[in-house]
């Protein structure tokens, strides 16, 4: 027999160090002693994010949700909530407005999630056309090809306000329009799914998710503008993704979604798979037409744009798979309705993919205007291991950082741009005390280096030349010139570089070099790494007064750089030492010390 | 043509749609800098040089690439300006030799007159050199990337406006290079030599190879007989090298230098190529009146064309003409007749042509029929840019020289001859005396300007004894294509074909845009040059090639009449079918 | 005849100065792959698309593990592609190979989650076990080591995938173990 | 499959959306939803997906659906699994482990008792309902 409740206790760190066991026992004591112990289940829970407010219950099926419980609490729950079926007032997430029934969905946190473009993704079968379209899926499609004209849906687009999730974040409306003012006799939808910044795998996950939503959309494209063939351009390390894809296709043409004579409505629209190689350049719209083309994906210079003159010379709208994850919605829904989320200037949802030094890592969808702080501590469920937050690193190798000071500010498109990062695809990487922001700069060059395409000289050769420089840095053979040369590469590159990859490829290092200035200083000046990172510049040393002698140190140490006898003082060899910092580690006196 | 009105640097300009900033800014006197952008080719928007700023955006855009709109205002200089393009400048600078003073390029190099105009007196990045070998496979031209900057010039050549596809980009980011296919040497590439890329390299990543050393030691030896010819092309543009306008007439003062050098014959391609027109006319009215042979007849002077056509089109090999090219024509003449004439021993004559071409270096070594005097028939070719080398490190004060004649024989030459270094010229050279010898009668006027300019594909028909002739002209490679595709066609449904003769030219322009020419040709360039020509034509008081009294007499003395045993034995020669890719 | 070595993902500095010196000039093995007839029927039924080389490509990798220097001639051939582009399209893509990789493929994931938490250590580590550098083949042709972006694991960074099969939250003493796993089966 | 026109395409989805509210078709009235999305499936979601097909079948149940899904967004704790039994509160699952899908099975399924330490809480409030 099923319990009449169940109570959630929040068992994540945060929770627990805030006396969540003690919450937990008290619970399962008072069910007992009040004799309701047959009524109500108590359970332990991973994370719920959140954690500033813990330790947090949440009670099920009528999903109250508490906060900042304490066990002299559990009482009051158990003998109000289980017995008596009533709330605890006091304990409610939002009292000022003293709602008398917090619920799941009323509570701001939880509101701080939005889905659209995952609304179907964790919840219907993606290789399942039927539950796709059971969730309301091909109805915006019925919708646009038998109750709309072309300008209606473009105006539908217009008031939402919806603008490029892909990076750039121009107005959807306007490419759409703009491809659809263009006479051509044959015209194409591009779906950009070559998602290829390191640490973003937004795309992936709703395509594999939810991959009827993009066929959807892109048909709903091809009508709006009068193409006929759509392609969808995805990386090859995605294979579930494509697999998804074809299938969803195939489907699609079964059912004459896809394909001649569309709903018996005379629209005729088809759409094929190219993968990429393993080129993150393409990305970039022209650079992805070239690859499509299956030729080297270096981009040419805009205008004309595609939208003129794209795939095979022919009007071309290419939006990526975000963007077209929202179009079904604000077909069904309204432009209005969708432009009620987010701020002015953006409207709707982001999804990010939050990795890094985070507690909960995972795919997450936020109206726009959700500030940083909310999504790494109320959503992210704050800094793994308890270490302090340093930075959080949107927008990928084309982004910045943004330090603490500034988690509070919004996110969107504008707010992004003036801290000198960008939304970019949806890359957020929360970054720790541990993390060395040179290193980092240093990383995300590297990345650019690999990844320039070879064809502009101040991408091909400055990345390399910055690269260089931040790695001099990191082994101590940094100066302050080395500096000056940065920011003069740097900015001659955001100016001269051919595509978007270029432009911002200095991003992440002047962004660091100046929300972190000290810490490249401290490279520079005292050849240390504050944050002990780099290696070359980190010695290990053994305090003598605190050795015992223990030979733990010695025994762990990978290139027997320790030596000493037992119950001796031992002494770390520098020549050998390779700097791991497995002796710190392993030392439980506290006699290994880094500087 | 609708027109844009727009701001540079505050002068109005108005220019026609779709002019783009870099060439508006011309206009009206403003030169912005750029590396990669060449008139000849689209804008690739590579070296990222020529940005500038149009009021209201916050990005710079490059200018080379970028179409005019009405009321931009753009900002082409300023000190924000300069300091990208020089920091830009000076990362290009980090990446190259830098060996200027040994560099085939000193003095017209574009990169090297870039850092001076910018006054670059250090470059403060770390120098990274990549350490490539380089190719001189072919003895034609030499691809050395170590010097290259990646501006993507050769390879846009050589696939489009070449259609051959022997260099493309491979790898990426900082280790793309410009390579061969498939990364063989350039000489097992497709490459017809044709040195387009290397007239187009604006540093001295390509370039010819020279010979000068071996002409040099030959004429330092007392017992060589050095004698040497002329292209038509050569002296239109050779000039450019020494202050003249292109297209400067100076056949004169060459042939005074080359004395002076110490060659003890001067002769002229011009003379080869009015023996050509004897002997291809001759053909072309054996096939066409009297149908021994294929139609149509295509000419074949062209060294690079027919490197081509034996890769890429072999299907058309019974319709080359059989001539050799002038130089080569010249050449065997010059070791027999000449050396008779003298008696000279052939061994001891050292024959050098001077040619516009760098394909022609291959030539000279590419059938046995090369050597049909018994000896290499043309030891070394060398391209203009050589010989202006030569004269200006002799010491020769060219343009104060006196104006001097070649020597006789091998040396005179009628208009028709000389207007083989254009487009156009060898068919209305051709069609000039074969007009005579179709019809028996002299035509009244010999200019026949519909195959002239720089269309890529010019046709025509003439009619002639009351027989239609049905030509087509064409030049940069890529143009050829659809004129063989045509003929394919016809021959495939069994039909008379499109045409009876044709003329192709590898380079644009012709030869006097041959791919060894001197530095910096565009269009205007070629049209000088050809206007020089066609003024040497004109001047001259014979215009056809069968009127030349001297190529009479070296029939009447030694040839016997065109197309004859001792004709074929010296003038003609084959073809065979060649992989595209030997290795 | 050169060679092209210039398919790599540089991750370290030393690895990436190495590989700069490399770039050029090494004889490929001869080999005297053929297209089969799947292939060739693949190419004939893609030859109508235009855009299609980068998808024979694909195809022509799947099947040989790398794209063999004959077949890349055959594969210009069959679909009319100037040969040059095939190589240029080869080189400029990092997923095409020139060279036979190892009977295992470890991709080792440096995504910036993964590369925070540890991803060069793994890599370094891997050297070290199998005695070869990155982008390299064992002399055993049991394994190489590429390092690839971002596999979309974030969530279990470090993360390494051997032959497509992923490994997450990777320890570096967990690596001898996988490999051995392997090896020789 | 026949194409569908406009009406059918409408009364598909009502027999669809219908199906899916209420799966108690078949007397299958438990459902068992696996993330299966490159993450899911790299922590090792497939063996979970089959460790509850064998429970299943061992404990002689009939009444279980088991799908599979896109990624539920909780990537830190792959693979996830949701759960929903009737009279309960639908749960996701987050580290299921064969281990933990069986103690799922029996605990969960069968006893109608949560399981400590495995919840997770599907970070979104779904307002397109």
């Amino acid at each position: 027999m099923a319990f009449k409740n169940y109570i959630l206790v929040c068992g994540g760190a945060g929770c627990e160090a805030n006396r969540g066991v003690d919450l937990y026992k008290t619970l399962q004591k008072e069910l007992q002693e009040q004799g309701v112990e047959n009524e109500a289940q108590v359970v332990k829970t991973g994370c719920f994010g959140f954690c500033e407010k813990g330790p947090i219950v949440k009670m099920l099926p009528d999903e109250t949700f508490y906060v900042s419980v304490k066990p002299e609490d559990a009482k009051e729950i158990v003998a109000e909530h289980v017995v008596k079926g009533r709330p605890v007032a006091r304990l409610l997430y939002d009292k000022t407005q003293s709602r008398t029934n917090a619920k799941l969905e009323d509570i701001d946190f939880y509101q701080k999630q939005v889905r659209i473009v995952l609304r179907n993704c964790g919840v219907i079968d993606p290789d399942s056309i039927d539950e796709y379209i059971a969730r309301d899926g091909y109805d915006a499609l019925a919708k646009v090809l038998t109750e709309m004209t072309q300008d209606q849906v473009i105006e539908e687009l217009k008031k939402s306000g919806l603008r490029g999730r892909g990076g750039a974040g121009f107005l959807t409306w306007k490419k759409w329009m703009f491809t659809k003012q263009v006479a051509s006799n044959e015209k194409y939808v591009i779906c950009n799914a070559d998602e290829g910044d390191p640490g973003a795998y937004m795309d992936r996950s709703t395509i594999e998710g939810d991959p009827h939503s993009i066929l959807e959309a892109m048909t709903i494209a091809g009508r709006t503008v009068g193409a006929s063939q759509g392609v969808i351009y995805i990386r090859a390390e995605y294979p579930l993704a494509i697999i998804r894809l074809e299938n969803a296709i195939k489907q699609a043409k079964d059912y004459g979604l896809l394909g001649e004579n569309i709903l018996g409505t005379g629209f005729n629209f088809n759409i094929e798979i190219r993968l990429g190689a393993g080129a993150f350049v393409c990305g970039e719209e022209t650079a992805l037409i070239a690859s499509t083309e299956g030729r080297r994906g270096m981009p040419i210079p805009r205008p004309p744009f595609p939208a003129v003159r794209g795939l095979w010379q022919k009007p071309t709208v290419i939006n990526n798979v975000e963007t077209y994850a929202n179009i079904p919605m604000i077909v069904l829904r309204g432009g209005d309705w969708f432009a009620k989320i987010g701020t002015e200037t953006s409207k709707g949802t982001k999804v990010f993919a939050l990795t890094g030094k985070i507690n909960n890592s995972g795919l997450i969808e936020v109206p726009m205007g959700t500030t940083l702080r909310e999504i790494i501590y109320d959503i992210g469920g704050g800094i793994r291991g308890g270490k302090a937050f340093k930075a959080v690193q949107t927008g990928g190798p084309s982004g910045g950082v943004i330090t603490s000071e500034y988690l509070d500010t919004p996110i969107d498109y504008e707010h992004l741009q003036k801290l000198g990062s960008i939304m970019g695809s949806g890359g957020m990487i929360v970054m720790d005390e541990d993390d060395c922001m040179v290193d980092v700069a240093r990383f995300y060059q590297e990345f650019c280096v690999d990844e320039s395409c070879g064809k502009c000289a101040p991408c091909r050769i400055g990345t390399r030349t910055i690269y260089n420089l931040l790695t001099g840095i990191c082994q101590g053979r940094g100066t302050m010139d080395d500096l000056q040369k940065i920011n003069e590469i740097g900015r001659a590159m955001q100016k001269a570089a051919l595509c978007g990859l270029g432009q911002t490829a200095p991003n992440p290092v002047l962004s660091t070099m100046k929300y972190y200035e000290k810490e490249y200083l401290a490279h520079i000046k005292e050849k240390k790494c504050p944050s002990g990172k780099c290696r070359d510049l980190v010695t290990y040393y053994i305090l003598p007064n605190k050795c015992i002698g223990c030979t733990v140190c010695a025994r762990r140490c990978p290139v027997g750089a320790i030596t000493g006898e037992r119950q001796k003082i031992h002494t770390i060899n520098q020549e050998t030492c390779i700097k791991c910092g497995e002796c710190l580690k392993a030392c439980k006196f506290s006699a290994v010390f880094r500087r | 043509m609708e027109t844009v009105k727009l701001e540079i640097n505050g002068i109005p300009v108005e220019v026609d749609k779709g002019t783009t900033i870099l060439n508006a800014a011309h206009k009206v006197q403003v030169k912005i800098p750029t590396l990669c952008y060449h008139p000849d080719l689209p804008a690739w928007a590579a070296c990222g040089i020529c940005v500038v700023k149009v009021a209201g955006s916050p990005k710079m855009i490059r200018a080379c690439a970028t179409p005019v709109e009405n009321g931009m205002k753009i900002v082409t200089h300023d000190p924000e300006i300069y300091q990208i393009r020089k920091t830009v400048i000076e990362l290009i600078l980090s990446t190259h030799p830098n060996d200027c003073l040994q560099c085939p390029r000193n003095g017209n190099c574009e990169l090297q007159k870039l850092a001076g105009e910018f006054g670059i007196r250090e470059v403060e990045f770390e120098k990274r050199l990549r350490n490539l070998p380089a190719d001189d496979s072919t003895k034609s031209i030499i691809l050395n990337p170590e010097k290259c900057i990646l501006c993507g010039r050769c390879a846009i050549v050589c696939q489009q406006m070449q259609n051959v596809w022997a260099l493309e980009f491979l790898g990426r980011g900082e280790n793309t290079r410009i390579a061969p296919t498939a990364d063989v040497e350039l000489n097992d590439s497709p490459c017809i030599k044709c040195g387009q890329c290397s007239a187009h390299c604006p540093v001295g990543a390509i370039y010819e190879h020279s010979d000068a050393k071996q002409v040099y030691k030959a004429l330092e030896n007392p017992e060589m007989h050095c004698v040497v010819q002329i292209a038509p092309a050569v002296r239109v543009a050779i000039g450019e090298d020494f202050g003249y306008e292109p297209g400067e007439l100076l056949t004169g003062k060459t042939y005074a230098a080359l004395r002076r050098l110490g060659f003890k014959g001067v002769f002229d391609t011009n003379f080869g190529a009015d023996l050509t027109i004897m002997e291809e006319g001759t053909e072309f009215v054996e096939r066409f009146v009297k149908g021994h042979g294929d139609i149509p007849l295509i000419t074949s002077c062209c060294p690079a064309w027919t490197d081509y056509m034996e890769k890429y089109a072999p299907d058309f090999i019974k319709n080359f003409s059989t001539a050799k090219s002038p130089h080569e024509m010249v050449g065997t003449m010059s070791k027999t007749y000449y050396a008779k004439k003298l008696g000279l021993d052939p061994a001891k004559i050292f024959m050098v042509s001077i040619m516009p071409c760098t394909a022609k270096k291959y030539e000279i070594t590419r059938t046995d029929e090369m050597y049909a005097s018994g000896y290499q028939d043309v030891d070394v070719s060398l391209t203009t840019r050589e010989l202006t080398r030569m004269i200006k490190s002799a010491g020769i004060d060219f343009p104060n020289l006196p104006d001097e004649e070649a020597d006789s024989i091998l040396g005179e030459y009628t208009g028709a001859g000389t207007i083989f270094g254009a487009t156009g010229g060898v068919m209305e050279a051709a069609l000039r005396t074969a007009y005579f010898l179709v019809s028996g009668e002299e035509l009244k006027d010999v200019n026949f300007t519909a195959v002239r300019g720089l269309d890529g594909v010019k046709e025509a028909a003439v009619t002639i004894a009351g027989k239609e002739i049905r030509i087509a002209v064409a030049h940069w490679m890529s143009n050829i294509e659809t004129v063989l595709n045509r003929i394919r066609a016809n021959r495939e449904k069994g039909e008379e074909p499109a045409y009876h003769f044709i003329e192709v030219m590898a380079c644009r322009g012709g030869c006097v845009g041959g791919g060894g020419q001197p530095y910096g040709a565009t269009d205007e360039i070629r049209r000088k040059r050809a206007a020089g020509i066609y003024k040497d034509d004109a001047q001259s008081k014979l215009r056809c090639s069968h009127h030349n009294p001297h190529i009479k007499k070296l029939y009447d003395e030694f040839l016997d009449k065109p197309l004859s045993h001792t004709a074929h034995k010296y003038l003609h020669t084959t073809y065979t079918e060649r992989k595209i890719y030997k290795k | 005849m050169l060679s092209l070595e210039i398919q790599f993902i540089s991750l370290t500095t030393e690895i990436a100065e190495v590989l700069i010196l490399n770039t050029t000039m090494e004889k490929p093995a001869a080999d005297d792959k053929k297209l089969t007839p799947e292939l060739k029927e693949f190419i004939r039924q893609w030859k109508p698309k235009p855009g299609n080389l980068i998808m024979v490509l694909h195809r022509v990798q799947e099947h040989f593990g790398y794209i063999p220097r004959n077949v890349a001639f055959e594969v210009a051939d069959l679909l009319d592609v100037p040969l040059a582009r095939v190589y240029g399209v080869v080189t400029f893509y990092h997923l095409f190979k020139l060279k036979k990789p190892g009977r295992f493929k470890i991709a080792v994931c440096m995504g910036t989650a993964c590369y925070l938490k540890g991803g060069e250590d793994i890599i370094k580590e891997l050297e070290n076990i199998l005695g070869v550098g990155l982008n390299a083949v064992t002399p055993d042709g049991e394994f190489s080591v590429e390092a690839v972006r971002c596999l979309g694991c974030c969530g279990l960074a470090p993360v390494l995938s051997v032959n497509g099969e992923v490994h997450g939250n990777v320890k570096k003493d967990q690596l001898a173990e996988i490999v051995a796993k392997y090896k020789g089966t | 499959m026949a194409k569908l026109t406009l009406e059918e395409l409408k009364k598909l989805r009502e027999e669809k959306r219908k199906e899916l509210n209420n799966r108690r078709t078949e007397g299958k009235d438990v459902q068992v939803i696996v993330g299966m999305g490159t993450c899911g499936i790299a922590a090792g979601a497939k063996d979970t997906f089959d460790a509850f097909l064998k429970e299943i079948d061992q404990s002689g149940l009939t009444n279980v659906t088991i799908r599979q899904t896109g990624c539920m967004g909780l990537c830190h704790s792959e693979p996830t699994v949701e759960v929903i039994v009737p009279d309960m509160p639908s749960v996701v699952y987050g580290n299921v482990n064969p281990d933990v899908a069986q103690r799922i099975v029996r605990k969960h399924i069968v006893g109608k008792i949560m399981i400590n330490d495995h919840i997770f809480d599907k970070p979104a409030a779904d307002i397109i309902k």
